[in-house]
């Protein structure tokens, strides 16, 4: 069987990696899945521009525009994190206390406060000035802090922050804590956030495997699909993702699932670089990029067009 | 017979400081003084201690832990002793690394982690480098003060009776250096520890850092604090061992 | 090295006069920016074998002298030369003024020491480190490490370090200093039995001019700060020497008087400086 | 004279030591040693460098580390100072205190970052404690053996002359200790640099460890290196300035 | 505190026989898990402002029993009280055998420490410490740090710090042995002036059986190891004593050589416990 080194965050969208190997989807292709966990996506960077490992599940963000500018050959092939409507897994929350006593009636009502987001440079900053902007707001009429998903209840809990746009399944933590509300859900739909990232002599030595490794990913995740159909997690299976979900993320509390919002993963692997040129121009404007960039720079979509091809499109599973 | 008594005696005195505040703590946290999701009552972080031990859990996390903490301490350790001693000893060396040594310590080995993982790989050996990195420091600032103080006269014997640089270092250097070694050996063991829980966040799949990064990302926060817990059980084991073997490599203070 | 050959091919000046082996010319020490000088040009050669005795009033400088002679403190100006005639034995060793015995170790490694540098093997060290610990009176304490033990028997180990090392030069400051009149008396033929045998040469510091003139063969006087040489004085009495008889000499006194107001000039001479300085 | 101009030799050598490094860097990186996406030759960071210092951006950020870390330092170092040397005066004391020190140094720091964010919330006041925290051990356990391995002679003149606790403190623990003290002081100089890094990591908005963050997050690799060299010249500036400061302090070592 | 006033009640047998200033009853010391007898039972008074000696062989306990009375070592076994004159004055001050200057202080602050602890103001400590060196010839080395005196200046400011003190006792261990002989009897000459001012209670160890008899009006001889009280002797010479004069009198010969034959028993015995041990 040919290696494959993965390096993934442990989070919960991660859970069609261990899909795939728990079924047995990878053996199938003739792949031996090796999963490494990194505690951020940018620690992934430079191994996989260094071929120490050949997947990555990254997000998109502006380091990837300057890792391709540096020469890290790394490409975008498909989707592993998006927000298509109903699967909005990155809403902006907002405290609780806030929406309770009608401070924040709108988005227009952050103007000023302290906005908690994760890092410089991610979708999610862009998902927020695209929220700001159709609230009449630019992205500096509030007050950027960056701080990590987790950390993000701690800090609705003492109000140091007043929003944020965060992610499951710290939201649904927050929510049942109290602490939080989803203030606006599906308010920038398609957004391409987590990505399927391969190592440029992924790409270029190993091509063959590269392709057996994206058969076996989307037929994953179409699993997932199955399983979270209208955005829920109660779809066909569901029960046996929840499962794997649990065991490989240590979240013990199985209520959750029942208002967690999964995220979307296009069941075809596609990429939405329509969402992609329009958070660029974000990161530009922001000075985030070292040079000018284009979103073709660091996609490569032959290899999900070539499995598409190959399974034939998805077909929604029936209940 | 006194002697034993009384180190009985501190021991003892050791243990209720910390389970003092254990109390203070479980009561504070019952009666809602402090927000009980964030600072669990010590009653309930026992109850996933022992949950993690029954599931061998735990275990395995710690041994994969104590392994590259192992093997970091004498990768770094016995460098740094070395260089230590020879720093002390010889001016112009000392001279020669002081500076190296003073811009490269504060360099956050967390923010060097990845080019670690670039230069060592994403396997066992980048864990135990960054452990190694966390060692090496302390003990070599400690070893080179600890030479540097010892009494000149005892140096001039040293050279009176022709003893050779190795024999200076082993027969003067070192047992003189030593109180500050072992103070240098607990400093470095204390960064070993917080090393190994940062480097295990990164390409680890087992670990005591792994598993309380894991918690945090999904915030069950009873499982991070049992890490937390373990790594303070751990400090505090550590330390009493080599409070240990300082009483054995140390006789002529422990005597008098 | 050229100079070593020279004084080889040098024709003695008495026949059977044994060779030089300390030389010193224009010796100066110079201490820190301050340039404080505590030895001010020492000229003196010692034959091989003499048993050389330094007396001077406290903070003359024979410390210093003492410590440039065994190479641990540099010489400011002027030479200084030990010449040696057995190079399989050790240069010198120094017994030093105060406490020096290795903390860390126990009586009997700090005995032990000067032979286990040399590499000597563990067999002969046992037996050699036995030897003068029993005849100091010390064996049986040779597992307490120095905190354990009184002033005086802190110092009778410092000897036993330096004698078991057997070395061509020994360099002695004070080194009976914190012992009883016993216990020194008793040392006293000792060390005199022992350097009739062995005759080697010895550099020693005291401040009892009875101790000078029981061992000495000759006597150098120092002068208060800085230090100079006051006078040298020829020991005339035979070897070997009865300790005790010795006293009842007259010349012995007469020696000792001579001595004692040499000194007493000196003392006085550095009160009136340090109240001069004040 | 002879002491200042070998001062001047020995500062000489140990700049060379770390440009001679820094050469060999750039050589092997122009030649294709080493990976240069990733280890860009020094005079590329240079050249960045001095791209933030004419934008100003460098300044700031360095003003708002250097602010965090006096204030930690102070905050972590001084209660060092004083509980070490009574630990190291004390047996009961340092019997009832040492294992909670040992138990809680070890302690990840990066890992209670979000529960010191929590009591002492997102401002300035949390940057400063973690320095404090990484600055509160070195100090603390350099003190303790510095007083610990005075020579008891010099106790038994104070109690002698009836010093009080106090007196006995101040003329024989801290002067007697300082060698070790300042030691530590160097040790905690270091880790109060990685802790500012790493606590500007979170909810900070200027300072080198944001700066440094910020440049990975968005792989602006040069920038890193910038931060980076920066933490090592602070490193060196206050080893040079420590090693300044204990000539001071400690005028019979340098005057021998 | 029932002792302290049963002690003054009760009629002293001589009308103008000073108070006991110092009492032990038994007092012995054991050392360390191996229980090493240091001292063995010792009963001992001595009344206020008598100049009481110690002698014996090196490592009999004298020390030991000094410390006792300093209060830095506990007693095993057996009662030691100090009785206290003058609650105005520092109960004791101790110069300790060796080197025992702080490394960090110059000579000035060495010898100013007992004053500055007890907050004498900074005007009285200049004037008294000023005095004190200058009479032990150190003022103008007042800035100078221990490792940059001699051996004996050392010890001379340590003399100096317990003397400036003012204390009701003096507690001295062999303060003088590294002094050259000059400055010895100068010393001498000036504790005895001072003494005889002030009437202070002192404890003095010594190896000189000369200088015992010169300074002492009691000495007690020590046994060997384990150390016990061999002999007291009162010494009969007149006060005022001139240092020099005494040595002539017949009556100091035969003193100073009864003393010196117990000793040499006691050395003797000690050499033979050694040897019986190996
Ligand atoms: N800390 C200690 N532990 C064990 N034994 C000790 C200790 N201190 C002293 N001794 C022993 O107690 C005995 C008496 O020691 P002490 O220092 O009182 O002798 P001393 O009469 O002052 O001798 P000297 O004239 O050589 O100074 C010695 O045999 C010594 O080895
Ligand atoms: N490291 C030093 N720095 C400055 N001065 C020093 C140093 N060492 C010694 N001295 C001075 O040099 C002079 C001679 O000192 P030395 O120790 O040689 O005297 P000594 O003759 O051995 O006296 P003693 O009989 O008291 O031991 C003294 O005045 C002393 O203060
Ligand atoms: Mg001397
Ligand atoms: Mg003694």
């Amino acid at each position: 069987a040919d290696k494959v080194k993965v390096g993934i965050n442990n989070v919960v969208s991660d859970v069609v990696f261990h899909l795939g190997l728990e079924r047995g989807i990878f053996a199938a292709e003739g792949l031996d899945v090796e999963l490494i966990a990194f505690d951020s996506g940018p620690k992934m960077v430079a191994p996989l521009g260094a071929g120490q490992i050949d997947v990555g599940a990254g997000a998109s963000s502006a380091g990837l525009y300057n890792a391709a500018a540096r020469g890290i050959n790394i490409k975008v092939v498909a989707d592993k994190g998006s927000t298509p409507v109903h699967y909005d897994y990155m809403p902006l929350m907002v405290r609780k206390e806030l929406v309770d006593s009608g401070k924040v009636k709108t988005v227009a009502d952050l103007k000023g406060m302290r906005v908690g987001s994760v890092g410089p440079g991610a979708a999610t900053n862009a998902k927020m000035a695209h929220l700001l902007a159709k609230a009449g707001l630019g992205y500096k009429d509030v007050n950027h802090t960056y701080i990590g998903y987790p950390q993000q209840i701690a800090a609705f809990t003492t109000g140091a922050i007043d929003a944020a746009i965060s992610t499951e399944p710290s939201v649904t933590q927050a929510v049942n804590n109290g602490v939080a509300v989803r203030f606006v859900v599906d308010g920038y739909p398609n957004q391409q956030v987590a990505v399927l990232l391969y190592g440029g002599d992924f790409i270029a030595k190993r091509r063959d495997v590269a392709q057996r490794f994206m058969n076996a990913y989307v037929k994953s995740a179409r699993i997932f699909n199955d399983a979270t159909a209208g955005g829920k997690f109660d779809g066909k299976g569901a029960d046996e993702v929840i499962k794997t979900i649990m065991r490989t993320t240590g979240l013990k509390d199985a209520e959750l699932f029942k208002t967690m919002i999964p995220n979307g993963i296009d069941p075809d692997g596609k990429v939405d670089t329509q969402s992609m040129a329009e958070d660029l121009k974000f990161f530009t404007e922001n000075g985030y990029l070292e040079r000018p960039a284009k979103v073709s720079d660091v996609v490569d979509t032959s290899f999900a067009d070539a499995t598409l091809k190959a399974l034939g499109p998805y077909k929604a599973a029936q209940h | 017979m006194a002697r034993k008594s009384s180190l009985i005696g501190e021991r003892f005195i050791g243990l209720l400081t910390p389970l003092l505040l254990l109390g203070l703590w479980e009561a504070a946290a019952r009666m809602g003084l402090i927000d009980a999701r964030f600072f669990p009552p010590p009653s309930s972080i026992v109850h996933t201690f022992g949950a993690l031990v029954a599931s061998g859990e735990l275990w395995t996390n710690l041994v994969a832990s104590l392994r590259r903490l192992f093997l970091g301490m004498l990768l770094g350790g016995v460098p740094a002793l070395f260089l230590g001693l020879a720093m002390g000893i010889s001016k112009p060396l000392r001279a020669a690394i002081d500076p190296l040594i003073s811009a490269t310590y504060p360099i956050p080995k967390s923010a060097i982690l990845p080019l670690v993982l670039l230069i060592f790989g994403l396997g066992e050996m980048s864990k135990v480098v960054m452990v190694a990195l966390g060692a090496f420091y302390p003990i070599l600032i400690n070893t080179v003060m600890g030479v540097a103080n010892i009494d000149k006269i005892y140096l001039d014997v040293g050279h009176n009776y022709r003893a050779s640089r190795w024999q200076v270092f082993r027969t003067i250097a070192l047992p003189g250096a030593l109180p500050s070694i072992m103070a240098g050996v607990k400093l470095a063991m204390g960064m070993g520890l917080i090393l190994i829980a940062i480097s295990e966040m990164v390409a680890a799949s087992d670990g005591i850092g792994y598993m309380i990064w894991n918690a945090w990302q999904v915030l069950t926060v009873d499982t991070m604090y049992v890490g937390l817990l373990v790594i303070a059980l751990l400090g505090f084991v550590f330390s009493v061992i080599l409070d240990e073997i300082e009483r054995m490599l140390i006789p002529w203070k422990a005597k008098a | 090295m050229a100079v070593v050959s020279m004084l080889n091919v040098k024709p003695s000046p008495a026949a059977s006069a044994p060779p030089v082996q300390i030389s010193m010319r224009g010796v100066r020490k110079y201490f820190g920016s301050s340039g404080f000088v505590a030895v001010d040009g020492i000229d003196l050669d010692i034959p091989q074998g003499q048993f050389f005795v330094i007396v001077g009033p406290s903070g003359c400088g024979k410390t210093t002298l003492l410590r440039m002679l065994a190479g641990l403190e540099s010489v400011s100006e002027g030479t200084m030369k030990l010449n040696r005639t057995d190079p399989s034995r050790p240069e010198n060793s120094m017994i030093f003024q105060g406490d020096s015995l290795f903390p860390w170790m126990t009586v009997y490694d700090n005995a032990a020491y000067g032979l286990r540098m040399r590499g000597v093997a563990e067999k002969d060290v046992a037996e050699s480190v036995k030897l003068w610990l029993e005849r100091i009176g010390l064996y049986r304490f040779r597992d307490r490490y120095p905190n354990q033990l009184s002033g005086g028997m802190r110092q009778r180990v410092s000897i036993v370090r330096a004698f078991a090392n057997d070395p061509e030069i020994l360099l002695m400051d004070e080194p009976f200093s914190a012992l009883d009149e016993q216990n020194k008396m008793l040392l006293h033929e000792e060390l005199l039995r022992i350097w009739e045998a062995t005759k080697k040469t010895v550099v020693f510091i005291t401040h009892s001019v009875d101790e000078a003139v029981t061992l000495g063969d000759r006597i150098m006087i120092m002068t208060a700060n800085p230090g100079r040489e006051k006078a040298i004085i020829d020991v005339p009495f035979a070897r070997p020497r009865n300790v005790l008889e010795l006293r009842h000499d007259p010349a012995y006194g007469d020696l000792v008087f001579h001595i004692w107001e040499q000194l007493r000039d000196e003392v006085q001479r550095a009160r009136m400086n340090a109240e001069g300085g004040k």
